[in-house]
């Protein structure tokens, strides 16, 4: 099944950590939330989860009902 | 048995407070009341301590005694602490080593080589204090030999038995033919 | 997807499975500030506990006051908040009434080596089988920045206006010191070592200790001049050294490093257990006597 | 009958614990408690029970507590400076409502005081002696034999309302040996923990069902996971801010004590159908009170006695009715004038309250309360 990254607005607070150790710089806060950032890669690596202090992103599985490879709430 | 009020006084680590555990231990076992309390300063050896044991064939209100019938005192300094206070009717039992205080108004004094015994007949100091129980327990009429000495059983730390129930012995043996002053 | 919970089985939404599994969405996100460290170390538990397959019946997570002392409402075992420096004291209590349960104290550098100390050092020293996970951020969060037990001499509290006076204590080493039976230091930006750490603590039959380098960037940032939450999480990565390359740095080098990794580890009788020989060996000596 | 055996009054309240269910026992030493840790170190692991000594006082009390929410009947004793300590998680166990019993074998104070004197001067530390408003219950034995029934009586109190109990001892009563009885284990009455029968996950841990007087239980480890916290909760038993969730809370937790007063509250009367003075007394005072008693009546004065067994909540009913029948109460108590004042307050004007403290490290004896009874104003 595809791996897919997952963003949950509602519980970001915009620290910046998942931005600042995303390795191909994916991620971008935007109004104190973070975002992807057009134009860049993301692999899936999951740093951002392992350290994101609020669970707001983290890599799921795709569900099959998207073809989105982000996703947000 | 009317009603006694028995005081034991010596130095902590002269095992007056089990001495007063047995007497009420003896009480209770020839079905009478009884109440045991003790008080001693913070010194665990060497210390001046006090321990009662109050038998009675009625209920026992108050716990402490008052008005000593019986009191005995191993050491000089706890006879010349707790000799003045008690009547003149109060029995005194001290160890022969020591003198009655001339403010003593206490009249019935029976002098016994218990500390003597325990250290020479018996063997061990340690024992003196069930030297004591057997002559207090001769003076006072508490109960029976045999009771006595399932009280001491009950008491004493096991691998003891023996010495102590000699001690015991012995000290029936020093009461049987005394002499009060 | 559907992930096991043990009890029922749910569509996850908006969570990753291991969130979903071991925290309480109901009461997320906590309370604890933007880029708090706290948040990264209670994740390292639960993914500690996943990797070990703990039942969550069967682990407590105990916690005493202060922000750490937050986590035990977060997170999905059965949990008691406690007071003031004394969950190691009722972790006790827990781990002797019912030694199976697995017992995991989360508390904070204040909690546990300052009103807790004392309990923290006969804990250690008795070896009975709590695992203790210090968020270490250097300083008192919940009542506003005052300095605590780990914050560097001369670093600045609320109540260190001048810089402290004080020299820190060094928490992992004071449990070692004690007879922790197992000690290690990880920190919040070191999340696969740090939980590997916790990981070993757990399965460690005795007294286990696991000092984690927390980051506050809103009181001990901000008073220190530290920055934010990711510079001093670079700042973790750039001065981490491990325990290997540690013992063969000398004193002047490791001043102002972080030394990360196990610490120490011995075998030694778990304090329950030996009660429990005890007990087994009461009643058969009564067997034999009787 | 049972067997009548000699005991100390601190091993007679270990052995009624014993019977009462205790299995776990955490304290700390001091006089004159230390025999009850002294004998539970003997007694509890040889039958399955665990005893431990903590690092100190607050430590002791948290580990009991601890052992409580594990499920397993807990118990700490201590003395003066030990009971000021234990204050703040005693606070802890009435919020999180956790049952075990705490005994205070009273001891003469402030601070270190005087070691093994004897003292009642607690009395009003266990109503007040933590912060906020909470329920008390606090018992206080007066002879051997009633500190093992009552012990049993006090962990069941804890049971029924999942409460710490107080267990008021005093050094008379802790370091007094007496013949007592033993009962028939059979005929004691024992109850057992409340708990859930089938956890289910979203079981509010806090909710009482229709009828019951408390949340039934459940031992961490059992299968309903929960929170449990020393902040204000609601009955999902997480942390609130509602005003109207915490007057909810502390209403209920002072409720479920006052509304069953009648269960809680016992009291002693003797003698008090035809006396004119009473002698209000509890505890080892007990002692002296009964023998004075008996001096006064054979003196042709009409005593009698007034003895609360449980001292909090305090037996208010009661004494109203029996003041508004004598001339005169006559407070005696090893302290500076504590439940006096509760005495003042439930009397007010019913009769005449006259004061006999003792507050030196000597007790009261049967002489200075006759004195005291044949005192005229």
């Amino acid at each position: 099944m595809k791996k897919v990254l997952m963003i949950n607005q509602s519980w970001c607070k915009g620290c910046g950590i998942c931005a600042a150790f995303c390795p191909k710089g994916a991620l971008e806060i935007v109004d104190d939330k973070v975002q992807r950032k057009e134009g860049t890669e993301c692999i899936l690596c999951g740093q951002c989860e392992l350290r994101c202090p609020d669970y707001a992103i983290y890599i799921d599985e795709n569900e099959g009902d998207t073809d989105q490879w982000a996703k947000s709430y | 048995m009317s009603r006694q009020e028995i005081r034991l006084a010596g130095s902590g680590g002269q095992g007056i407070i089990l001495a007063t555990v047995i007497l009420a231990e003896a009480a209770i076992q020839a079905g009478m009341n009884t109440a045991q309390s003790q008080a001693y300063g913070p010194e665990a050896r060497g210390g001046s301590c006090k321990a009662e044991t109050l038998i009675s064939d009625q209920t026992i209100g108050f716990t402490k005694v008052q008005n000593p019938t019986f009191l005995m005192a191993l050491t000089q300094k706890s006879l010349d602490q707790y000799g003045p206070e008690v009547s003149e009717n109060c029995l005194v039992l001290i160890d022969s080593g020591l003198s009655a205080p001339q403010d003593m108004k206490a009249k019935r004094i029976v002098a016994l080589p218990i500390l003597d015994t325990a250290r020479t007949v018996v063997g061990k100091i340690q024992t003196a204090n069930i030297v004591a129980v057997g002559c207090i327990n001769d003076l006072l009429g508490i109960t029976d030999a045999k009771t006595l000495e399932k009280a001491v059983l009950m008491h004493v730390p096991s691998g003891t038995e023996q010495l102590n129930i000699k001690a015991l012995e012995e000290g029936f043996k020093l009461a049987e033919g005394h002499e009060e002053k | 997807m559907t992930v096991d919970t043990g009890d029922v089985s749910v569509k996850t939404k908006n969570m990753s499975n291991l969130i979903y599994k071991y925290m309480r969405p109901e009461h997320l996100p906590q309370i604890w500030c933007p880029g708090c460290g706290n948040g990264i170390i209670m994740r390292d538990i639960a993914q500690a506990i996943e990797n070990l397959g703990l039942s969550r019946n069967s682990t407590v997570i105990v916690s005493g006051i202060g922000c750490s002392a937050r986590a035990a409402g977060y997170m999905d075992f059965n949990t008691i908040h406690t007071t003031h420096g004394r969950a190691i004291a009722f972790a006790t209590g827990i781990k002797l009434a019912n030694p199976s349960l697995e017992v995991i104290v989360v508390t904070g550098d204040g909690d546990i080596s300052a009103i807790g100390g004392n309990h923290l050092i006969h804990a250690a020293r008795r070896n009975i089988g709590l695992t203790v996970v210090v968020m270490n951020n250097n300083i008192y969060g919940m009542t506003g920045g005052q300095y605590s037990p780990t914050t560097p001499t001369g670093a600045f509290g609320t109540t260190a206006p001048y810089g402290n006076l004080d020299r820190s204590f060094d928490i992992a080493g004071l449990a070692y010191g004690a007879g922790a039976s197992y000690a290690a230091r990880g920190s919040a930006y070191h999340v696969q070592q740090t939980t590997t750490l916790i990981q070993e603590g757990i399965k460690h039959r005795g007294f286990s200790i696991i000092d984690v380098a927390s980051i506050c960037p809103t009181y001990y940032g901000r008073k220190n001049k530290k920055g934010s939450a990711v510079d001093m999480l670079k700042w973790q990565r750039d001065n981490s050294v491990t325990v290997d390359q540690a013992a063969k740095m000398s004193q002047e080098e490791l001043k102002g490093k972080l030394v990360i990794g196990l610490l120490h580890q011995v075998n030694y009788p778990e304090f329950t257990y030996a009660y429990d020989q005890l007990i087994r060996r009461l009643f058969e000596e009564r067997e034999e006597n009787e | 009958m049972g067997k009548v055996v000699l005991m100390q009054g601190n091993e007679a309240c270990v052995e009624g614990a014993l019977v009462a269910g205790m299995r776990l026992f955490a304290g700390y030493p001091i006089t004159p408690s230390t025999e009850i840790a002294e004998i539970s170190a003997v007694r509890l692991p040889q039958e399955g029970g665990k005893f431990i000594q903590m690092e100190d006082e607050i430590a002791s009390m948290a580990c009991a507590i601890g052992g409580s929410v594990a499920g397993v009947k807990s118990m700490t004793a201590t003395s003066g400076p030990g009971f000021s300590l234990k204050q703040e998680n005693l606070g802890y166990a009435a919020l999180a409502e956790i049952p075990l019993v705490v005994v205070d074998v009273q001891r003469m104070g402030p601070s270190t005081g005087m070691p093994t004197s004897p003292s009642q001067g607690d009395m009003m530390m266990a109503r007040w002696g933590t912060h906020g408003d909470h329920p008390v219950i606090a018992l206080c034995p007066s002879s051997v034999k009633e500190t093992y029934d009552l012990i049993i009586r006090a962990f069941n109190l804890s049971e029924r309302y999942r409460t710490p109990v107080l267990f008021m001892m005093d050094e008379i009563i802790g370091h007094l040996r007496e013949g007592m009885e033993l009962p028939e284990l059979e005929e004691v009455e024992v109850i057992d923990r409340k708990t859930v029968k089938y956890p289910e996950p979203k079981r509010l841990p806090y909710h009482i069902k229709k009828g019951k007087l408390v949340p039934e239980m459940a031992p961490f480890g059992m299968g309903q996971r929960y929170n449990m916290t020393g902040l204000i909760h609601d009955e999902s038993g997480f942390p609130t801010n509602s005003n109207e969730e915490a007057e909810k809370l502390i209403d209920r937790l002072m409720h479920k004590v006052s509304d069953n007063y009648a269960d809680i509250v016992k009291c002693e009367q003797v003698g008090m159908d035809d006396a004119d003075v009473a002698i209000f007394c509890y505890g080892g005072t007990m002692r002296a009170a009964s023998s004075a008693m008996d001096e006064a009546r054979k003196a042709g004065i009409k005593c009698g006695i007034f003895r609360p067994i449980t001292i909090w909540p305090f037996p208010e009913k009661e004494l109203l009715e029996a003041a508004k029948h004598v001339k005169r109460i006559i407070v005696a108590e090893h302290n500076y004038g504590q439940m006096v004042l509760e005495v003042e307050r439930v009397v007010k004007d019913a009769c005449r309250i006259d004061f006999l403290g003792r507050y030196n490290g000597t007790v009261i004896t049967p002489d200075d309360l006759l004195a005291k009874i044949r005192e005229e104003k």
